[in-house]
């Protein structure tokens, strides 16, 4: 198969790989560009552990092209902190313990800022209908929630 | 000395709840999970599975492949030694067949190449040629007299004859005389059980990276609940010898017991010896449900007297457990789990694990008890409702205690189930209002606990801080709970230790990461461990001062003198004898080897309150607490987190979970998609209650936490459901098909 | 001697019984006066064994002392998750 | 296999047409990436057509809406003026896969993965929304309803793929609404689903309705004779009776992984009637 280039910007830095036509974004993340934070739990879209932003969109990075990155702007987990400080919901997780074998941890995150972009004051259920697309074995979710909604009130400045 | 008494004490570490040392890397995406490792030079490996349930596999032509560019070795069952040991020969052949494909998804070949798409192509080229033979999936079919026969002569001596040639083994369990318990009974309930087997569902699909060299050293990566054991069995299947196969693990992305075992790491082995390469091998989801290690599917009867006034007079049990393609020991733990919640004077139970054309079953948190548990709350559940009993109060009447002749056999030292019972009954939960087509259920559960071998090392670095070296794979939070069991005993900051999991080189043997033993037995380990180092430490400040070795005793994270007569000396901090170690006799540092026993069992009772749609069969929880015995809570976050985290696979259990096999014998739902495990917006908040009944066989009390929770939802839920529709579900799961069906709304 | 209580299914390869009585200071003795005694129960002995004395359960431990008029339970050596 | 992110309608049309082997349109993607990945469809070309004019556009046309073909579920479901006049329509398509799949999901890939499941079809057809169809020999368009010809097959042609959906305006208290039955709260395929598009009248009766039922049979189905129990009745329970009924009688569903036929033929009745009390409720009748 003849090898594509592309040229894209991810965590705000240029980024070039090349890649098949039928690569996925997760792979080319991962293999490509050495970005493993996101995680392949199946490959279908049914857990969200590859969870990214495209153009500021949520997507699961395994049911993206890698060849349709050509200009868009990605945003991964490794691009959640600035420089030595961690986002509040890094945070968050930490003190919550919202976390056990954290392997969904990145796609959650990752899932979890975004959905403060749009609603900075969801309710439990909001939160746990938006992160239903990310499958958690460990935690029950139960600390999750906690997580979300305490880093949630502390970006609002409550 | 097996294991330590316990002693009460005040805790100033123990029991508070420090961030994790982990946190960081797990929260940036820096932390290492089995699929994120790369080697110079690696291939990609790819295996090719049966699409058979039940075949002869006649031929296997891997030229074509072979020949495609980029392809560098090919390997099939034949490449392996066969191991004599029954054990290690079962575990081999569930790797790659052997001769016959003896379930859908079961490997049959493998290929390394130089990426992912060649290997692939590479797959489609392999030419097996099968003869497609009878297969049988459900347990109770498999026993019935002339069933296909998925291996011969895997039959037991303990198995009465006359059997099924898939009965590979029979085990009975209790005391008493049921018979005569029975006859004393105002009511016998007799019911007939069937669940179906479920998987961990583990986000992290099994994945290792190989490198063997011409020299037969090895190395091997993967995300593994127990590397020594990996090192064992690969070593075994390789003809390697131990010291020469270094096995490190990753991080682990959840194992829930389904990574106790191997899959593809001698595959991986395999195709780099043949390779001359590192070879990764990653499993694909699909892969994961077909061929890794799933639970037992099981059929239970299950047979129980009671008194008008709610004491059990009998129990018996039949539990028919089938752990798929290969012989499996899991029946005895159901067997022995069933009943063990309850003082009987007559209980029994009967086990016959079966083969069927499944894939071969691996450990999920407390193995065979679910299911059996299931079966016994259930029947419990349902003569408190006829003889109009609190189902509480039944429980709290017949539970075991300490002293009680427990169902299998030992007499229960201190144990804590009537105080879960009494904490669940004053719990607001327990009387809170239910609406109309509301209803509550609930059930006791139980594990054993296991303790197991475990080193650990701890080293006192000179600038006055800690490194701990411990062999268990962290799965859900252990060296958070090592380093604060150090601290404690050590009396330094946490902060200032750090604990690793260790490669199989580092340390001497450890047990696998199960039986939820690793904060019980590497904790015991550690707090040896620092005792070690605090006691040679002792003797560095002994002679610093110039006193006898008996005249110094530790206190706060400093040597001090035993008594007035010890002499005046101020205390001398561990970082005091840290700095001054290498002109004192050198580095100083602790450790503790040991097989360690005294685990406690573990308790616990689940509240759950559900509301049914009975015009879609759609059960929706509504709330649920948590009542369990952890001993001490060394992390309590982590407690609770094992608490909700079990409860929640319990529910999906309950509620959505299966393997459903077609007609055809495949496995028809082999994804997240049609597997369907919880996801967050199906569950309400899950409260937890942590109850602290010292385990006596740890010197903080400790019992292990991580399983029990997984066997009460079952019951729970099923109960709740039953008590809504007003009709007893005897299936699991109870998907919205199997309810509106028990109603009665669709034939 | 020390009392073994057998699990049930051990019966037939202990002459129909499943209490037993062997010459045993510690594990290992134990282990080896039952194989000795009733050569049937070496199969199950080979696959793995437990023992609880007095309500603690031990998973191998040859040199773990049995006191006189202790409880001992034969239990399936266990596996698990 | 090529990536062609074509830039025109008749790039991609003319390199579709041209195509001998498989291939592929990506819209959103969900689904082919999954077929890819599976194995289950190795196409020698796949055309990428988000980037073509109006594909990822919603505008008002004729008093209604002309929503592009790869308008992804959470634009649309960011879009107020539609969800207000399509609530059914909006809800349909949102409930495709999580969050993550919403980024990226379209009408026209569901449409044209042509499941019998497919959640944003029954209220597209319930609706009589209208496909703008490209290919080789120019434009056509067609009913959403007459595209699915079975499971995994549409009625388009060579070279063809859909570029805009066309929502005619709104009646005067017109509304709709979808449900599906699914075992979890989110992530499932549909077992069972029910679409109703209605229009109360000034005498506060059903004056117009539609019913289209999801996974009851190898493509979504139109049920006449449900909208005609309930045409000119106030839902009281007689009508919402036979409306169930009717529906039953329509479903020719199968057994599988995912459900019964009993269930599936008793649910889709049930859900139904639960969607039309709601699209009635969001129609201002009341009961």
């Amino acid at each position: 198969m003849k090898k594509l280039h592309v040229s894209t910007t991810v965590n705000g830095d240029p980024a070039e790989f090349v890649c098949t036509p039928d690569e996925s974004l997760l792979d080319a993340l991962r293999n490509r560009l050495g970005l493993t934070g996101a995680k392949e739990g199946c490959g279908t879209g049914d857990c969200g552990a590859c969870s990214v932003t495209v153009n500021g969109r949520l997507v699961c990075s395994c049911l993206v092209l890698a060849a349709e990155a050509e200009g868009a702007e990605i945003a991964t987990i490794e691009g959640m902190a600035e420089q030595d400080r961690l986002h509040p919901l890094q945070r968050a997780f930490i003190d919550h313990a919202a976390l056990q074998c954290g392997v969904c941890t990145p796609g959650i995150l990752v899932a979890a800022k975004s959905l403060l972009a749009k609603n900075p004051e969801p309710t439990d259920e909001e939160v746990r209908y938006w992160l239903a697309g990310n499958l958690c074995r460990c935690t029950g979710y139960d600390k999750i929630i906690r997580a979300v909604q305490s880093a949630a009130a502390e970006m609002r400045g409550a | 000395m097996a294991f330590d008494e316990y002693q009460k004490r005040e805790f100033k570490q123990v029991g508070t709840r420090p961030n994790r040392p982990d946190g960081v890397d797990k929260v940036t995406g820096r932390a290492m999970y089995g699929a994120d490792m790369t080697l110079p030079g690696m291939l990609i490996g790819r295996i090719l599975r049966s699409p058979h349930a039940h075949a002869k596999i006649k031929s296997i032509d891997a030229s074509a492949a072979l020949a495609l560019k980029g392809v560098k070795a090919v390997v099939t069952g034949d490449d392996f030694a066969r191991p004599e040991d029954d054990f290690l020969r079962d575990v081999q052949e569930n790797c790659m067949a052997r001769g016959k494909a003896l379930y859908d998804g079961h490997a049959v070949a493998a290929v390394a190449a130089i990426d992912a798409a060649t290997a692939k192509a590479a797959l489609k080229l392999i030419k097996v040629e099968y003869e497609i033979l009878p297969h049988v999936t459900d347990v109770d079919a498999a026993m019935k007299a002339g069933a296909p026969i998925v291996q011969e002569g895997r039959t037991l001596e303990n198995v009465p004859a006359g059997m099924s040639g898939n009965v590979t083994s029979h085990s009975e369990f209790g005391h008493g005389d049921p018979a005569a318990g029975f006859a004393k009974a105002d009511k016998v309930v007799e019911r007939s059980f069937k669940t179906a087997a479920t998987h961990q569902g583990y986000i992290e699909p099994h994945a290792a990276v190989a490198s063997v060299t011409t020299d037969g050293k090895a190395d091997l990566w993967c995300c593994t609940q127990g590397h020594f054991f990996v090192r064992t069995l690969c070593a075994g299947m390789m003809g390697m010898e131990a010291s020469q196969l270094r096995v490190t693990p990753s991080e682990i992305g959840g194992g829930f017991g389904g990574k106790t075992t191997v899959f593809i790491e001698p595959v991986a082995l395999m195709l780099s010896r043949k390779a001359g390469r590192p070879v990764k091998v990653v499993m694909t989801r699909d892969e994961v449900f077909r061929a890794t290690g799933p639970t037992v599917s099981t059929s239970i009867d299950v047979k129980i007297g009671m008194t008008k006034d709610g004491r059990i007079t009998a129990g018996e049990a039949y539990l028919r457990y089938s752990g798929g393609a290969f012989p499996c020991g899991t029946i005895d733990m159901g067997g022995q789990a069933a009943f063990a919640a309850y003082d009987l004077e007559h209980v029994r139970t009967y086990g016959w694990n079966v083969l069927t054309n499944r894939p071969k079953e691996a450990a999920y948190r407390a193995p065979g008890a679910p299911q059996a548990i299931y079966a016994v709350e259930s029947v419990v559940d349902e003569l408190c409702l006829a003889l109009k009993l609190d189902p509480l109060d039944v429980r709290l009447k017949n539970a075991a205690k300490k002293g009680t002749k427990s169902s299998y056999g030992p007499t229960f030292p201190d144990i804590g189930l009537v105080a879960t019972l009494e904490a669940a009954k004053k719990h607001p939960h327990y009387t809170a209002p239910l609406a109309e087509g509301q209803a509550r259920g609930l059930s006791c559960g139980f594990w054993f606990n296991f303790g197991g071998n475990t080193c650990v090392s701890l080293n006192v670095n000179t600038d006055g801080t800690v490194g701990i070296t411990e062999g268990n794979p962290d799965i859900g939070g252990s060296r958070a709970s090592v380093s604060l069991m150090a601290a404690e005993e050590l009396g330094i900051p946490y902060e200032q230790i750090r604990t690793i999991v260790a490669d199989t080189n580092s340390l001497g043997y450890n047990d696998v990461t199960d039986g939820s033993r690793v904060t019980f037995a590497v904790g015991l380990a550690t707090i040896k461990a620092a005792r070690d180092a605090v006691r040679k430490m002792c003797l560095r400040a002994a002679k610093i001062w110039d006193i006898d070795e008996e005249a110094v005793e530790w206190k706060d994270g400093a040597a001090v003198p035993a008594g007035p007569n010890a002499g005046r000396f101020p205390p001398m901090t561990l970082a005091e004898i840290a700095a001054d170690s290498f002109a004192t006799g050198g580095p100083i540092a602790g450790h503790h080897e040991v097989n360690v026993d005294g685990a406690g069992v573990s308790f616990g009772v689940h509240l759950v309150d559900v509301e049914v749609d009975r015009d879609t069969g759609a059960t929706k929880v509504l709330r649920y607490t948590i009542f369990q015995d952890a001993g001490k809570a060394v992390h309590p976050d982590y407690v609770e987190g094992q608490m909700q985290g079990g409860a929640v696979q319990g529910i999906g259990w309950a509620l959505n979970e299966e393997y459903i096999y077609g007609r055809d014998g495949r496995l028809q739902n082999a994804g997240f998609l049609d597997y369907r495990i919880p996801v967050a917006s199906d569950l309400p908040p899950i409260e937890t209650v942590i109850l602290e009944i010292p385990n006596p066989g740890h010197p903080y009390g400790v019992r292990g936490v991580g399983e029990t929770p997984i066997v009460p939802p079952l019951a729970a839920i099923s109960n709740a459901v039953s008590r809504a529709i007003g009709t007893r579900m005897c299936e699991l799961p109870m998907s919205p098909p199997r309810i509106l069906k028990a109603i009665g709304t669709t034939a | 001697m020390v009392k073994v209580q057998l699990w049930g299914s051990l019966r037939s390869a202990a002459d129909g019984r499943t209490e037993v009585e062997v010459e045993a200071k510690n594990f290992r003795q134990l282990l080896d006066g039952l194989r000795a005694a009733h050569p049937g129960l070496a199969p199950q002995i080979e696959r793995g064994v437990s023992m609880s004395l007095n309500g603690v359960i031990y998973r191998e431990a040859w040199f773990t002392e049995i006191p006189p008029d202790a409880e001992v339970v034969l239990m399936p050596y266990m596996t698990g998750g | 296999m090529r990536y062609l992110a074509a830039q025109s309608v008749a790039e991609a049309t003319g390199a579709l047409a041209a195509e001998a082997g498989v291939t592929r349109i990506l819209s959103g993607g969900t689904d082919v990436l999954v077929q890819l990945k599976a194995g289950m469809v190795e196409p020698d070309l796949i055309v990428d057509v988000k980037k073509l004019p109006g594909m990822r556009e919603i505008r008002a046309e004729a008093g209604g809406f002309r929503v592009g073909a790869a308008v992804a579920g959470a634009e649309l479901g960011e879009h107020a003026a539609f969800c207000a006049a399509w609530p059914g329509v909006a809800e349909g398509f949102q409930l495709i896969g999580s969050t993550q799949v919403q980024g990226r999901a379209t009408m026209a890939g569901n449409l044209c993965n042509a499941s019998p499941a497919a959640d944003s079809v029954p209220a597209l057809v319930a609706g009589g929304v209208v496909a703008r169809i490209a290919g080789p020999g120019g434009e056509r368009d067609l009913p959403v309803a007459d595209i699915p010809a079975g499971p995994g097959k549409t009625n388009l042609k060579k070279g063809e793929f859909i570029t805009s959906f066309f929502f005619p305006a709104r009646a005067m208290g017109a509304s709709d609404a979808y449900l599906r039955f699914i075992p979890r709260t989110e992530m499932d395929i549909a077992v069972s689903s029910a679409a109703v598009n209605l229009t109360i009248g000034a005498d506060g009766k059903v004056s117009a309705a539609e019913v289209a039922l999801g996974a009851v049979a190898p493509t979504v189905v139109r049920v006449p004779a449900a909208a005609k129990a309930i045409i000119g009745t106030k839902l009281d329970d007689a009508a919402l009776a036979a409306m169930a009924k009717a529906c039953e009688a329509a479903c020719n569903p199968i057994d599988d992984k995912r459900g019964t036929i009993a269930f599936r033929t008793h649910t889709a009745g049930v859900l139904a009637c639960r969607a039309a009390r709601i699209a009635h409720e969001r129609a201002g009748g009341k009961a």
